[in-house]
């Protein structure tokens, strides 16, 4: 009885709380994410971490006059139909002022070509990757803190070649993230001189994948380069790799970058045999610290893939409202750049009070992010940062940038 | 004021999206309401159109093939064709199969178009998808390109409501519920029951690609994740058997019903905060399932019943 | 007493009706054949007592016990054992399984009982380990009657047990239906063969058109000119014309598709 | 060719038995219950979870604890088919199969929201093969997986045959209206059909958790393949179905064993096509099956 009676407190203490929240202003932003389907499992620390920057600026004073910022969650499933349906409902119903996501490079291009550039909403993804969205006829409305494929192919290129390796064998995932590194991968090695022995497509999610291995460890070649996402088959590759001895070293991209890798296979047979290229965390930055140690605090590991780049997306488009000092959609996208990229004041994650301050000052700010300067180009690209990660004394991957 | 303007637009996606999907089960419908033909490979039939009306219209690009720039009718057309094509060539080889064997069949060559289409990169640029779709109307002002599609979308529904109407009144339509209620007598009656099973296997192949094809105008892109099995095949039941199987009209109105709730529903959900939000994505999920059992053991003809043109007994 | 009357029964399939108030009894001892020509319901008049149908009117009565609308599980369990004219037997279980599943119902050793059974019909001893789908059509009929005799039923129903047999097996058919008949078990039983059947029967009901036509001894309905003229020489193209008229079309539909059987 | 043993026949046979395991439950609920059950996959699932919930409150071999998964999802199994399967007995086959795809979706998304969309895994790190021979490279787990369901597999094969129910089980999925009319209790059967689905579903779960990885959708991942044993293998026929699993799942690895030359035969993106083929061939050219099942 007792217990019903304080619930019943509780709930009303919440509706009141609910009230008088709903009075203040809500500036709402789309959080579109592919939160079912096949990279369930990448998007939670994705979600996360946007959600971390909304709550740090609500509780450093809220956007413009106090508004508190909203993130409306929508579901794209990795699908374009799903990704159009949720750009429209947060665009229109939710009457979004920006959007960030989506998460998979087809649900962001479709919602981005049938949806928001017509609706003149800005969008920028923080895990879509495909170097189609860069050249999309976008009138400036699509961003990405994201690195294109482009750059972080020709990054892991580098990075296996300086660090010796002259033959590799490579197999991707057969989806729209994977298929495109590897293919940037692939030309940046053999420009540099390099021999791919083989290069073997697989389809993710399959059981076993000793076959595939089988083929293409033959040609003596020095490691393996995986393109894949850990839960839809890298784990399962390195696991049949190493299993049954067919490769010990690998060299990998950001969708393997989970410390759920290390869990899995182990530190001490990874330790010296893998490295894994990573968008851009300087794990010394005082950027990126700032970011680590608050996502730390609400329980999820801040190496998560695209974990950080949620983040900056996030507070990215905080600093275009704030800027443009208005909800408007098209002040807010004209905005967007200014506040990216330099000049002005520095302004690390963590840090909206200090932004806002030098905003109502007049001043320019530029936001150096959790995952590197995030400057964007004329496409709405970023170049991004590479880290390059092996597995530390402690079982945890530490990095180290890639200049 | 653009609040309201607002819940108008997400209206006319609805009936936009609806409406597409009522292409997809009013071509189920066929193949499942009248001729009794248990298709689970609409997927299939879904991806073949898409890509072929966006390969047809699209401009010249280095991904994949094209550069045909053929106007969205044409292409349309197009993907109606290929998919009867490959309707028809499914129907020959498994047209005899039952009930359950003709499902699993299906749903087996639909993964197979599936994956053929991911993996003929040079074709289709694979995984990476097809984008710069051109869309019907779409350099018109705002709201009138989306009024524009939702109407063409519509109006498509229902030429093709008004074309399946005849059909089933007509001496064919009749044979097709003989031989769906009771397939011995059909054959004795001297019907050719495959052949008729096959036609109306096409007819319900082509209107599911034209469903595909309109999908990819209207999402100006198209990728092999647009054709899982989940919201390309098992959504489209759903949508039909929540409708009516047997009532073109509850196929209609299943489809926009279910794709309302289907879209509708998130608006609640990602009202709750955090975490939760991300662990109701899932309960969404499963409130459909619920709400397909519900509909099969409350309701089991739908919500508008089909209407027999010949009295007898469903056993 | 009787063992098993039917009074004035209708019913049929859904809402279709196929027997229009159907009559007959089997007293103890007693071989009772039904004929009647296609689409006269002789065999839905069988599967009334099993439950297999929905009855509109009219009672069953075993044993001076109501079984009406009682489905066939329980039925079965009664002591009422029926062998359908087609799939009567599980092909893919092997002849003494089959026999075991005729004893299903049954908790008390009845290893005595399938030597019995083994006795009646000796071509089985040496199939007793095949699939029972891969034996002869006389020998499926045997494991099917063998199968619904483990229960050593009070009354045993056969629909057309001769059905589809060469002449020398319908032969023997009739003569194992006779030799049951003689070690106590009451038979009631459909036939297409009627001269074979009412030679064994006590008694033979004629159904036309879902309703009773005769009733008489087997033997006077043999000499009944009536009877000869419809099933014994001539064919029975009048009586299927009646009942083609007045049934609905899906009963039509189900008196073709069983005529081809 | 030892490569050959290694690497394609060995995983074949380890992915065969996880098949094989998962299409013996299909295929009795399809010659029973007369009806493709699409919820099956997540069953797997399901069990594989169940297994590492208590291997997490108990710290026990996956192994010891199958038993007890199997028990618990047998349960799982009875009471859906209570609720959701028994008011469609006499339904047709269109119905119920949506009504399992209903189900399919409800069972996946309670996994998703009780266990999370993250990876899990029963023992971490990998385990390196022991070498036979000095050629022939088997790892613990593969001869654990192999020999487990061999022994499943015979037990199943005990309990079809050398008892009552096992029996009554195949008499039904031969003819459930013979089965009647001899007196079978049918429901009883259909339990005994959901338990030994279960039960079997939870070890190709456990089995293929145990060689890879546990992940929500990991069940629904091999339910086209386990379809495809269970037809290839003929409807109502278990050992239809072992056999066919075995052959799907060597098929698959081979099919990208380089046989002419040295690139794959067929491009491994086309490898989850491979068993959509043969069981679209076998069901247009012998639709009773390989071991010619019951086709109705």
């Amino acid at each position: 009885m007792m217990k019903t009676f304080k619930q019943l407190a509780l709930a009303s203490t919440m509706l009141a709380v609910a009230g008088t929240a709903a009075f203040a202003a809500e500036i709402k932003v789309g959080s579109v994410a592919g939160v079912t389907g096949p990279i369930a499992e990448l998007v939670v620390p994705i979600v996360a971490g946007r959600q971390l920057a909304a709550d740090q600026i609500n509780a450093a004073g809220g956007l413009l006059n106090g508004d508190t910022l909203t993130m409306v969650l929508a579901d794209s499933q990795c699908d374009p139909k799903a990704g159009v349906d949720a750009g429209t409902k947060v665009v229109n119903v939710e009457q979004v002022v920006a959007i960030v996501g989506a998460s998979c490079s087809g649900a962001t291009n479709g919602m981005v070509q049938s949806v928001t550039i017509p609706a003149g909403v800005v969008a920028i993804s923080d895990s879509a990757t495909a170097p189609s969205i860069t050249d999309l006829d976008d009138n400036d409305l699509v961003f990405r803190v994201a690195a294109s494929d482009a750059y972080q192919g020709s990054a892991l290129a580098q990075l296996a070649w300086n660090n010796g390796y002259r033959t590799l064998a490579m197999t991707y995932a057969n989806d729209d993230y994977n298929a495109g590194l590897a293919g940037v991968f692939e030309v940046s090695f053999k420009a540099l001189g390099g021999t791919i022995t083989a290069n073997q497509m697989h389809e993710p999610n399959k059981a076993s994948y000793r076959s595939e291995l089988s083929t293409l460890s033959g040609n003596g070649a020095e490691g393996l380069a995986i393109f894949a996402y850990y839960g839809g088959s890298g784990i399962a590759i390195m696991r049949n790799s190493l299993e049954a001895g067919l490769f010990e070293k690998f060299l990998a991209a950001d969708g393997m970058f989970d410390q759920s890798v290390i869990d899995q296979i182990g530190a001490d047979v990874l330790r010296e045999n893998i490295m894994i290229t990573q968008a851009a965390s300087d794990y010394d930055d005082p950027s990126y610290l700032a970011f680590a140690n608050a996502f730390e605090a609400t329980g999820h590991s801040p190496q998560a893939p695209y974990a950080a780049h949620g983040y900056d997306a996030t507070f990215l488009i905080a600093l275009a409202i704030e800027k443009a000092g208005s909800t408007d959609r098209a002040a807010i996208s004209a905005a967007l750049r200014e506040v990216a990229n330099p000049p002005g004041v520095v302004i690390r994650p963590g840090e909206w009070a200090k932004a806002k301050a030098a905003l109502a000052a007049g001043q320019d700010v530029n936001y150096e992010g959790a995952v590197g300067q995030n400057d964007f180009d004329d496409n709405g690209d970023v170049t991004g940062l590479f880290s390059v990660n092996v597995v530390g004394t402690d079982g945890k991957w530490t990095g180290d940038l890639i200049r | 004021m653009d609040q309201l303007y607002g819940y108008f637009l997400y209206g006319l996606s609805l009936l936009t999206f609806g409406g597409i999907y009522a292409m997809l089960t009013l071509g189920l419908n066929i193949q499942l309401g009248f001729t009794g033909l248990f298709n689970a490979g609409i997927a299939g039939f879904f991806v073949v159109g898409a890509y072929v009306s966006a390969i047809l219209s699209t401009a010249e690009s280095e991904r994949h093939l094209g550069g045909f720039d053929w106007p969205i009718p044409a292409s349309l057309v197009a993907a109606m064709l290929v998919s009867a094509v490959i309707g028809w060539a499914v129907a020959r080889i498994s047209i005899r199969l039952r009930a359950d064997y003709l499902a699993i069949a299906t749903l087996g060559i639909a993964e197979i178009l599936r994956l053929t289409f991911k993996n003929e990169t040079d074709l289709t640029n694979g995984a990476r998808g097809v984008s710069y779709i051109p869309k019907p109307y779409e350099n018109m002002p705002e709201p009138w390109n989306q009024i524009l599609m939702a109407a063409v979308v519509l109006a498509i529904v229902a030429v093709l409501y008004f074309l399946l109407e005849r059909a089933r009144k007509s001496p064919w339509g009749r044979v097709m519920s003989a031989i769906r209620e009771n397939e011995g007598s059909a054959r004795a009656a001297g019907k050719d029951v495959d052949r008729l099973r096959v036609q109306a296997f096409v007819v319900g192949a082509a209107m599911m690609g034209l469903g595909g094809g309109m999908m990819a105008h209207y999402l100006k892109f198209i990728d092999p994740n647009a054709a899982d099995p989940t919201t390309a095949t098992f959504l489209v039941f759903v949508m039909l058997i929540v409708g009516g199987s047997g009532n073109n009209k509850g196929a209609i109105l299943g489809a926009i019903l279910m794709w309302t709730i289907w879209s509708a529903t998130e608006i609640f959900t990602s009202m709750l905060p955090g975490d939760l939000a991300i662990r109701s994505a899932y309960v969404r999920v499963f409130l459909i399932g619920l709400m397909l059992q519900i509909m099969l053991q409350k309701f089991p003809d739908g919500l508008l019943p089909e209407k027999r043109l010949q009295s007898s007994d469903s056993r | 007493m009787t063992v098993l009357e039917l009074d004035n029964v209708t019913g049929g399939y859904g809402e279709t009706e196929i027997l229009h108030g159907i009559s007959l009894k089997v007293d103890p001892g007693e071989i009772v054949v039904i004929i009647g020509p296609n689409g006269a319901g002789k065999s839905t008049a069988m599967k009334s007592v099993f439950g297999l149908l929905n009855l509109h009117g009219g009672r069953v009565m075993l044993d001076d016990e109501d079984i009406t609308n009682t489905p066939p599980e329980k039925v079965v369990r009664k002591g009422v054992c029926y062998v359908p004219q087609t799939g009567n037997i599980f092909p893919n279980l092997s002849v003494h399984e089959n026999l075991e599943m005729g004893a299903y119902v049954r908790r008390d050793d009845f290893s005595g009982r399938l030597d019995d059974i083994y006795q009646i019909f000796p071509p089985l001893v040496e199939k007793r380990n095949q699939p029972a789908g891969t034996l002869s059509g006389g020998q499926r009929q045997m494991v099917a009657m063998g199968k619904a005799l483990m229960l050593e039923p009070k009354i045993l129903l056969l629909d057309e047990p001769s059905a589809g047999l060469s002449p020398k097996y319908r032969g023997e058919i009739f003569k194992v239906v006779r030799d049951i008949n003689e070690a106590g078990t009451p038979i009631l039983m459909v036939e297409q063969n009627a001269k074979q059947a009412l030679g064994i029967a006590d008694r033979g009901y004629i159904l036309v058109d879902g309703q009773n036509r005769l009733d008489d001894t087997g033997k006077k309905l043999l000499a009944n000119k009536e009877v000869a003229e419809m099933f014994l020489g001539g064919g029975s193209v009048p009586a299927k014309k009646t009942a083609a008229r007045k049934t609905k079309p899906k009963a039509r539909a189900k008196a073709r598709g069983k005529s081809k059987q | 060719m030892i490569d050959f043993i290694n690497f394609y026949l060995i995983p074949g046979i380890v992915l065969g038995s996880i098949y094989a395991l998962g299409a013996i439950g299909i295929t009795l609920t399809f010659g029973i219950l007369r009806f493709a059950n699409f919820a099956h996959g997540e069953m797997m699932t399901l069990g594989a979870y169940l297994t590492l919930t208590m291997m997490w409150l108990t710290g026990w071999h996956p192994l010891v604890l199958l038993p007890v998964a199997m028990v618990l999802l047998a349960l799982v199994a009875v009471g859906v088919d209570q609720v959701f399967y028994r008011p469609f007995r006499n339904s047709p086959a269109v119905v119920v199969v949506i009504a399992s795809f209903g189900l399919m979706l409800m069972i996946r998304s309670v996994t998703q929201f009780s266990w999370g969309a993250q990876l899990q895994a029963f023992v971490p790190g990998i385990q390196r093969p022991t070498i036979f021979f000095d050629v022939l490279r088997l790892q613990p787990k593969h001869i654990i997986i192999i020999t487990s369901a061999i022994v499943l597999m015979g037990i199943v094969h005990y309990l079809l045959t050398h008892t009552r129910i096992g029996k009554a089980m195949r008499a039904m999925s031969d003819s459930p209206e013979l089965a009647r009319l001899t007196g079978i209790d049918t429901e009883l059967v259909i339990k005994a059909t959901w338990i030994l689905g279960a039960a079997t579903a939870a070890a190709a779960g456990v089995f293929l958790a145990f060689d890879s990885h546990v992940s929500t959708m990991m069940g629904f991942q091999i339910l086209l393949p386990t379809f495809a044993a269970a037809i290839v293998g003929g409807i109502g026929r278990p050992y239809g179905a072992m056999a066919g699993g075995l052959l799907i799942g060597i098929t698959e690895e081979l099919s990208s064993y380089p046989w002419i030359g040295d690139v794959p035969l067929l491009s491994p993106g086309y490898k989850a096509g491979v068993s959509f083929a043969i069981m679209v061939a076998v069901l247009i050219w012998r639709p009773s099956g390989l071991f010619r099942g019951r086709v109705f």
